[in-house]
Order: C-alpha cells, then structure tokens, then sequence
C-alpha cells in the first residue's frame, strides 16, 4: 500500500545529541577489617584515583566515628565523604539525646537505614564497620551500597577485593585448611598476628592492584579493660582515645609503594 | 496624651477620632526611652565631601560588659551601614532585612545597592508594620549611610516609616542638642578625617552624665579613606577623637 | 484583671514606649534558679543551681551542651530553653556541614537573639520565657554571653541570671578584674562564691544542687583530657566544692532581697 | 511551541487524527515517541564555552596555581582575554576549568557569602579561610550532581590561613582531594607528573622564583600538546601576605621543528 501522506518524522540522527551526565565514578583503593575476641581492626589504603590517574597518594578512607566505632569507606569517594559526615551528624544528635555514644550495633542499623533511603539513587560505596559490641566483643559489619549488611569476622571490599578476600578467608577462617587431629583451629587470633595479616594484604594488592598503594592506615579498637597486646610498641603508633568510657582507640600509618 | 484609656491607642490599625496612629507614636517613645533595654541613647550621622561617618553613644548598663564587643553600628553590605536609636533587637532584625534587600539588589543587578534604594525598601517594610494589629511597629529610628555611584548619601527613617535624606542627622534622647550642634558644621566642606573628631565632640556633648550612665563610643565609616567600606573608625583616630572631644567639652564647661 | 490596659499583649506599646509583655517574660527568668558565668584567659565556666520539686524527684536539668566547642546555662523556663538550644544544636551543625568549621560563637548568640525579638514583635506568640548563658571557645578564644528573652545580647566578662542573680553580681562586680588571669581551679571558686550568693541562709551547695559546665583544657580534679565542653555533676564536683571559704553564717554580705514583683530594669 | 494540539500528546497512541484538526497533507505522525513529553524534562546539559588547564603546587612561603586566558567554543578559540584565577576573600584563590558561565556563577555565589561574611562578621575575626571555602564549594558541586544539574567545573582551591598552606580539588562530581600538586584538565595528564617530580617532597624548599619556573614549564609543555590552550597566562601566589595575581604573560615557543611535520605548515605528501 502507497504512502497516502509524507511524514515529517525527523530522522533519529538529527535529533540533538544527548549526553548523559554520569553521577558516578569510582575512586579505588581497598579496605578491610577483622575483628578479634576483644578487638577490632579496620584498615584501608590512602590512594585516590580515577582511570590510571592517581588524584592524590593520601585522602583518608577509614574514620573514628566514636571510641568504639571505626568506618571504611570505599567507592564514589564524593558519596563517601558525604556519607560519612551524614552519619557523624546522626551520632551527634544521638549524643545530644542520650548523652552517650551509640552503640555498634545500633550505628550499624543506623548506616543501613541511610543507605535504603537512597536505594533508588544508591550512594556508591562499600562500607565497613569495625568496633567493639556492647557486651565487649570485637565486631566487623558490612554493607552492599543499598543497606545489605552482616555482622562477620572479617570482610575485603573495594577494588583489591578479589585479591584480599580468599586470603582472609584461607588465614581467619582457615578455609582449605585441615587442622590437625587435637588441634582445632583457633576461634579468634591474637592482635599482633591479625595486624601482621593487614599488613601482608596490602603489601600484597599493592604489588598486584593499580589501584592500591601510597599509604596504608590501620585503625585499632580495643574493648574496654583489655591489655595492649603490644600495640603501644609498634613504631608511630598514636592513640585516637577521646572520651574515658574504656575502649581506646590506636592509629597506625605505613608506607605502601607509590608505583 | 488625653486618648490614654480610651482604647484608641491599642493597635497600630486604630485611628483615633482626631486621626492619630497612637502605636507608631508611642514606638516613637520607645526610641527616646525604652525602659528595657537601657537604649536611650544618640546616634549621628554625617555625610561629607567623600564619605559617610555613623557614631553612637553606646551606654554601658554594667562594668562586667566587655568594651568594644558589643556592636551597636551594623554592616550591611560592603558600602552600607547602619545605626539605630531604641529597642536593640528591633534594630538587629531591620538590619538583617537590610541586609537581604541589599544582596537581592546584587543578585539581581550584579551592582551595589543605591543607598536611597534600601532606605526606601525598608521605608516601606517598617511601614507595614504599622498597618495591622496583628504586629507592632518598630521602636527604632534609623540612620542609614553608605556611598554608592553617586557618592555618600544619608537617610533616617521613623518607626512611622518615612524617610528623609540628610547632611547630618540625629536620632535618639539627644537629637535636639546634637542637631544643633549639626547645623553648625559646614559638613559639605569636612574631610572625612575631621568629620570624626566632630562626630566623637558631639556624641560627648549630647552625653547627659549627671542622669545617665558611662558610655563608650563607637563610630564607622565609609568613604574615600577607607576604600569604600563600611567599617569601625580605627582605634588610634578613634582615640584621638575621643581625647579632643574630652578637651573641647571642657572648654566648652 | 490586668495592671493595666498595655500589658496584655506583645504587640502593644505603652504610652512610654514600654513592652509590658517583654517586661514579664524577663521576669519569668527571675523565677528560674541562678545561674552563673566566668570568663579566664583560657576557659569559660558556667555554675548552676539545680532545684528539686522534693525528695523524690530528681533535680532539674540546668546545662546543655551544643556542641564540643559551646555549652549553656539556662534559668526560666526549661522547655523553651529546649526549643531554643535544639536550633542552636542545628546552627552549629551546619555550620560544620556547610564549612567544616565550629560555628563562631557571638555568630550563634545573635541567631538565638535574632529569632527572639519576632516573638516580641508579632501577634500570637509570647516572647521566650528563658534567659541563657552561653560559653564557648573558638578562633577569638574563650567566650561569655547573656541572652535574655527581649532578643538582647551581650558579652560579659562574668553574669549571672536568675532568682537572687543580683546578689551574685555583686560578689562578680567586686573580682572580675581578676578573673582573666585565673587557674580553671581559682575561677571556679569564685563561680561557686558568686552562686552561693544567690541561696537562702540556710542552704548551701552540695553535690546534688550544683552543675559546673566548662570549655578549655581539664582541671587537675578531673579525669579526663578532654578540653571540649562538659559537664560536671554529682560526686565529680566535690572535690570544687571543698576549695570554697566556708560561710560564716553572720559576716556574710546581705543579700538584697529578691526582686519578684516591682517594674523591671534589666541589669539595674 | 508546538500550537497544534494532537502534538501535545495524547492518553493513547490513536493512529489517525481523532480531533480532525489537520488537513489530511500535514497530518502528524502520532506514532511512539513523537510525544512531545517523551523526552522528559532536560536538565542535564554539557559545558559550551570552556576552560583549560589549572595548576597549581605548595612552594616554601604558601601557593601557587597558573591557568591560560582563553576560553574555547568548542575548538574555536573564542575568548583570548578570560582570567580563570579568581580571588575569594584575602588568602584564598580558586582556579576553575570546564564551563566558564558555571564559573562565573560560582564567583557570584561565592560574592555572595564573602559579603555576608563581611556584614554579619563584621571583624568579628572569624573570616572564611581556603578550608572553609572549599568546603562550602565542594557542599555547592556536590548538591548539584545529586540534582543531575552539575555545575560544569574542575575547581583547584588554594591559599594560606594561620600561617598554613592548603590546597584542594574539587570537581562536578563533588569529588574532593588535597594533594601538594594539583593539576585539572588536560593539565592532570601531562602536567601532573611534571609538577610532582619538581615538588613532591620539596614543598618546603622551593623558593618564588623556582615555583615560577616550575609553573612556567609545565605552561609551556601544555601549550604546546593541548590544542585547547593558549600562550598567555596568569601565575597567582597566595602567601601570608595575601594574594596576587600577575598580569598576562607567556612564554618563548620554538615550532621550527613543526616544519619536518606532516599535518604541520606546507603539505609534502
């Protein structure tokens, strides 16, 4: 059948060029914690980039938010700041009507409701949360950007993360690891060994991951009336304590490779 | 004041038979001698060849006050600024409206506000508050000054909302005196260096010592000498001022 | 039913240029137990008198912290002060959200002050029927202000508000000049001097009457490091309580007798 | 405007002219997607007349930062006379790339909170410093992208408050960063490195005339690799003294070796 009218339908290359605005980018680096019987660590690298530049080799990404709560944050490092100085301002107003700091568990609620708020424009970031709970044990909780989240022993996100996970899991869980007969393997590590496997994590996404490097920051968080296990030796520690509640808080920075 | 009682004088929407506003003038009282707030003080205005100088009597109701940190002479934009007589906190809230019409002039123009243009904008706020019963009119009279295009200009604007431009202007307990003392000037012919010290010597002779308690004096200005800013007379030509004007009033005893 | 014809309403001006309304609310203040505020060098104090409506009730809540850096005392009515403190909590708030920094003090004050005066200005409203003293630490270093319900402000070197406040004021008129150069230790001493000034005779304060609230580094009688605002209360203060010259009960200066019912002038 | 009503989108795709208001020759194609809505609301937009270029490095007595004056419509070399350095304030300069009218709100805005500052500051000694206006900067972008309405820029903020130097970046993503080098554009490309391998570690010890050197020379490699800038500059300095902004300057180029280049002066297949 013959046309009976010409169309003035303009055809779909001459309509004007849409270019998206993309929101998003992605900063790399990686983070991690473990927690232990009466501790906690959280720890993460202090590159920033985008593509294969690096935009600054020191931009923290994990924060003291109270004496017993640690936060790493790792993604859109825009929507992490952001994020991060959200959730201080909820602990503040906590602390204005209780005169208290929030409890772990309760912060960890708090971030996954503020992450489900924005489920359907998702800040873009993997947190991790490390602390110590109320009844004194060390706690690790992660969380997917839309508020998912689990209370673990030890978690790896960001952009190594593919690299550090299977070792955490082989080194605190002991996957693929057979104990010997009357020597099961132990429930929690001691401190100066879970320190030592933070270390050897990043040393080693540093070697193998772009995105990995520069300086690496390692936050210590012990339970109220527990020894020192050594922490006070290591080289440059310096302790982050604020108010006198028992737990105490210790920074410690290391230097990772730059290339 | 024979209407007192007669229930004419309780809202600033009511006439009295012989069309008087009785609220915008008992706000007018409270400019000369507000009981709360210790206010009844003088504030002077004087426009120069190239500049505007704003100064007050600021009484110090207790020695525990902390000299100089208590501003009575407000900023409200680079070029403009203003001094009030009667209830402080009226004139705090007039000076953030000013502030607010200043800033939309320059959104919207990208040019500093004329100083006629703000003194007519808030001519005309300060006058809807003597429309309705709802809210009360303001118990300030206002000196406003800056430089702007067409160089310095002064204002005063009543509690009734009108406002006239002036070489020198007085508000406040001493205006009578201080007016006087005004007039003597050939302001037109002043450096703004020498309208200070006339400022600082009238704001001392306005002073009534026996009645009123000790007062600091706080003057800014804007002109030429200080690059178009409003800001605090510096302290040293503040302090000179202050000596010669306790000279003069000595001679002048 | 009323004194007099001028004094019923906020938006009504006396004859004499007069805010009754203004007037009474500053009045309420006096109804509120003393409160007292000191300024050093280095820190800025706040001393307040707790009442209690009995035996078993527990005291009321005299302090409130703003933020690490600013702290206030209130005397009036404290849910007002509740209204009043949660906005300055939001000020300083964002402040730090919008500039990273802590919000200037005097800054704070005058928008407290600010949102005061509309409520002595339009109709349907009651001016705020609460005084406060604010202290804080911030570039300028330490600070002390009164704000009063007439949407006023002022810094001090020292203040007190409240019921028997005059008396207080006094003691504070007498030593101010020394208070600059004062150890945390000696400055709350005279704190606790100027606020015993305001009890009756036959009462003195003790752990469970006082609150000390402070900016600026720790004293030796606390355990802590922590130089951000804070309040003491209960058996932490007793060890202040024991630096204090014991009263004796005749030479004591009389106190003029609280003012309750006469025309106020404020500071008079 | 569209006037015709059966462009205006309808409750149903009807294939023919239900109203009858056409004459059969002009009658409208009413099939899928020619809803005049369909395209929604466009608020995201793309930068028209831009900016190069900023960079900037910590020398031993505060800041430095240098951008070129041109102002590119695309690859047409629009406005040779444009300053992209602008001071906020009397320690702080913000050096911008990307869309210059988004730039010029950006000064407007920050006009704005200056003179706020100076009226309800009033001397009160708390001025805004390069920290505090960054901050409010990077609050500024951030907002922004969250509304899908970006603000089109790369900011580089310096400057000096008590005695100590600050330097950041920020971007329409509201990405942030600090770093003792800076570098935007095409800049974070080529300059960059340069800049780090003069500056990283030696913050302290470069003098004025050796962070000019340093500015210079990263100026002129970008001039002569990225086609969008221009030899004539600005260098800026933000010391405890306050800021200055230099005249427009350039520097000597050497193109005769542009001769042996095929795309370059006279074609020799």
């Amino acid at each position: 059948m013959p046309d009976m009218v010409t169309l003035s339908y303009p055809s779909p290359s001459s309509k004007p060029q849409q270019r998206q605005f993309n929101p998003y980018s992605e900063n790399g680096g990686t983070i991690l914690a473990i927690s232990g019987a009466d501790f906690s660590v959280i720890a993460g690298d202090t590159r920033q980039s985008e593509g294969y530049s690096i935009q600054t080799r020191y931009a923290p990404k994990v924060f003291r938010l109270t004496d017993n709560a640690v936060l790493a944050v790792n993604g859109f490092a825009a929507d992490g700041n952001m994020f991060v100085k959200q959730v201080r301002q909820r602990l503040e107003w906590y602390r204005h009507a209780h005169a208290k700091d929030m409890p772990l568990r309760a912060i960890a609620r708090l971030i996954q409701t503020m992450l489900y708020a924005r489920r359907f424009f998702p800040y873009y970031v993997y947190n991790i949360l490390g602390g110590i709970e109320e009844d004194g044990s060390g706690a690790v909780y992660s969380f997917d950007p839309v508020g998912s989240y689990e209370r673990e022993s030890c978690r790896a996100a960001g952009a190594a993360q593919s690299l550090v996970q299977p070792f955490l899991d082989n080194q605190i869980y002991f996957k693929n690891q057979v104990a010997l007969p009357g020597h099961p393997h132990p429930q929690h590590l001691p401190l100066l060994t879970v320190i030592q496997l933070v270390i050897d994590s990043f040393t080693s996404a540093t070697e193998r991951h772009i995105e990995v490097g520069d300086g690496l920051e390692m936050f210590i968080v012990l339970a109220k009336g527990s020894p020192l296990y050594g922490v006070e030796n290591i080289a440059g520690v310096q302790e982050m304590t604020v108010t006198n509640e028992g737990e105490r808080i210790f920074v410690v920075r290391r230097n990772l490779k730059r290339d | 004041m024979t209407s007192i009682g007669t229930g004419y004088d309780l809202s600033a929407s009511t006439y009295s038979p012989d069309g008087r506003i009785f609220q915008v003038e008992y706000a007018n009282k409270a400019v000369e001698n507000s009981g709360q707030d210790l206010s009844r003080s003088t504030a002077i205005g004087l426009r120069v060849k190239d500049g505007i100088i704003l100064a007050v009597e600021k009484l110090v109701h207790s020695k525990l006050l902390i000299p100089e940190a208590n501003r009575r002479i407000q900023t409200l934009d680079r070029h403009l600024g203003l001094a009030t007589a009667g209830l402080l906190a009226d004139g705090r809230q007039l000076a953030n409206k000013a502030r607010d019409e200043s800033a939309n002039f320059r959104d919207s123009f990208r040019s500093p506000a004329p100083v006629k243009y703000i003194a007519d904008r808030l001519g005309s706020y300060i006058q809807v508050y003597t429309l309705y019963s709802s809210v009360r009119p303001f118990g300030i009279s206002t000196i406003i000054g800056g430089v702007d295009q067409d160089g310095p200009s002064l204002f005063v604007i009543e509690p009734s909302g009108v406002f006239f431009g002036y070489h020198g202007a007085a508000v406040g307990k001493g205006r009578q005196l201080a007016k006087t003392e005004l007039e003597k000037l050939k302001l037109s012919d002043l450096s703004m260096r020498q309208a200070v010290l006339e400022a600082a010597r009238i704001i001392y002779l306005v002073h009534d010592d026996s009645k009123e308690k000790t007062f600091e004096l706080e003057m800014s200005w804007v002109g030429n000498d200080t690059n178009g800013l409003h800001v605090p007379v510096p302290k040293d030509l503040l302090s000179e001022a202050e000596q010669k004007a306790k000279a003069a009033l000595e001679d002048f005893e | 039913m009323f004194r007099n014809t001028y004094d019923s309403d906020n938006t009504v001006f006396s004859p004499q240029g007069r805010l009754h309304q203004v007037e009474y609310a500053l009045e309420a203040v006096k109804q509120g137990s003393a409160a007292v505020g000191l300024r050093s060098k280095t820190h800025s104090i706040l001393l307040a008198l707790k009442r209690s409506t009995g035996e078993l009730a527990s005291y009321q809540q005299k302090m409130f912290r703003i933020d690490d850096h600013v702290g206030i005392a209130i005397a009036g009515l404290t849910s007002d002060a509740r209204v009043l403190s949660n906005f300055m909590r939001q000020q300083a708030m964002s402040s730090k959200m919008a500039f990273n920094r802590p919000v200037p003090v005097n800054r704070l004050v005058s928008a407290i002050a600010d949102k005061a005066q509309v409520n002595t200005q339009e109709y349907g409203r009651r001016p705020y029927g609460v005084g406060f003293l604010v202290i804080g630490q911030d570039q300028s270093g330490p600070h002390l202000y009164e704000f009063s319900p007439s949407g006023n402000s002022y810094e001090y070197y020292a203040m007190s508000i409240g019921a028997r406040s005059q008396s207080a004021k006094t003691y504070l008129e007498k030593h101010y000049e020394s208070f600059a150069d004062c150890s945390l230790e000696d400055l709350i001493k005279h704190g606790l001097h100027a606020l015993r000034e305001t009890l009756q005779q036959d009462k003195d304060l003790n752990v469970n009457n006082t609150s000390i609230g402070i900016v600026g580094a720790p004293s030796v009688h606390e355990k802590t490091t922590n130089v951000s605002f804070r309040i003491l209360e209960g058996e932490t203060i007793q060890p202040f309580l024991d630096t204090m010259v014991p009263k004796d009960a005749p030479a004591a200066a009389p106190a003029p007798p609280a003012s309750t019912d006469e025309d106020v002038q404020m500071a008079e | 405007m569209d006037h015709f009503p059966t462009n205006w989108g309808r409750p149903r795709n009807d294939g023919f002219d239900a109203y009858g208001t056409y004459p059969i020759a002009q009658r409208p194609y009413n099939g899928l997607g020619n809803d005049v809505f369909s395209e929604g609301v466009q608020r995201t937009q793309q930068p028209i007349v831009t900016g190069t270029s900023v960079l900037a490095i910590k020398y031993k007595d505060g800041v430095m930062m240098s951008a070129d004056n041109l102002a590119s419509y695309g690859s047409l070399a629009r406005f040779k006379d444009i300053q992209r350095l602008h001071p906020v304030g009397t320690n702080t300069i913000i050096g911008a790339g990307g869309d210059m009218s988004d730039f010029q709100y950006i000064q407007a805005l920050l006009d704005d909170l200056m003179v706020e500052e100076f009226t309800e500051g009033d001397g009160d000694g708390h001025a805004l410093g390069p920290g505090e206006i960054h901050e409010y900067l990077s609050q500024v972008m951030y907002a922004r992208r969250s509304k899908m309405d970006p603000l089109w820029n790369s900011l580089i903020v310096g400057g000096v408050k008590d005695g100590k130097r600050f330097l950041s970046y920020v971007d329409l993503l509201g990405t942030t960063y600090s770093a003792s080098t800076l570098a935007t554009g095409y800049g974070s490309y080529i300059a960059q490195p340069l800049l780090r391998k003069a500056v990283e570690g030696n913050e302290d010890n470069i003098t004025e005339e050796e962070a000019v050197k340093i500015l210079e020379q990263s100026m002129k490699v970008l001039f002569y690799r990225d086609a969008r800038s221009l030899n004539k500059y600005q260098i800026a300095k933000i010391t405890s003294d306050g800021v200055a902004i230099s005249e427009s300057r350039s520097v000597d180029t050497q193109w005769s070796f542009a001769d042996g280049i095929r795309g370059y002066g006279a074609q020799t297949q």
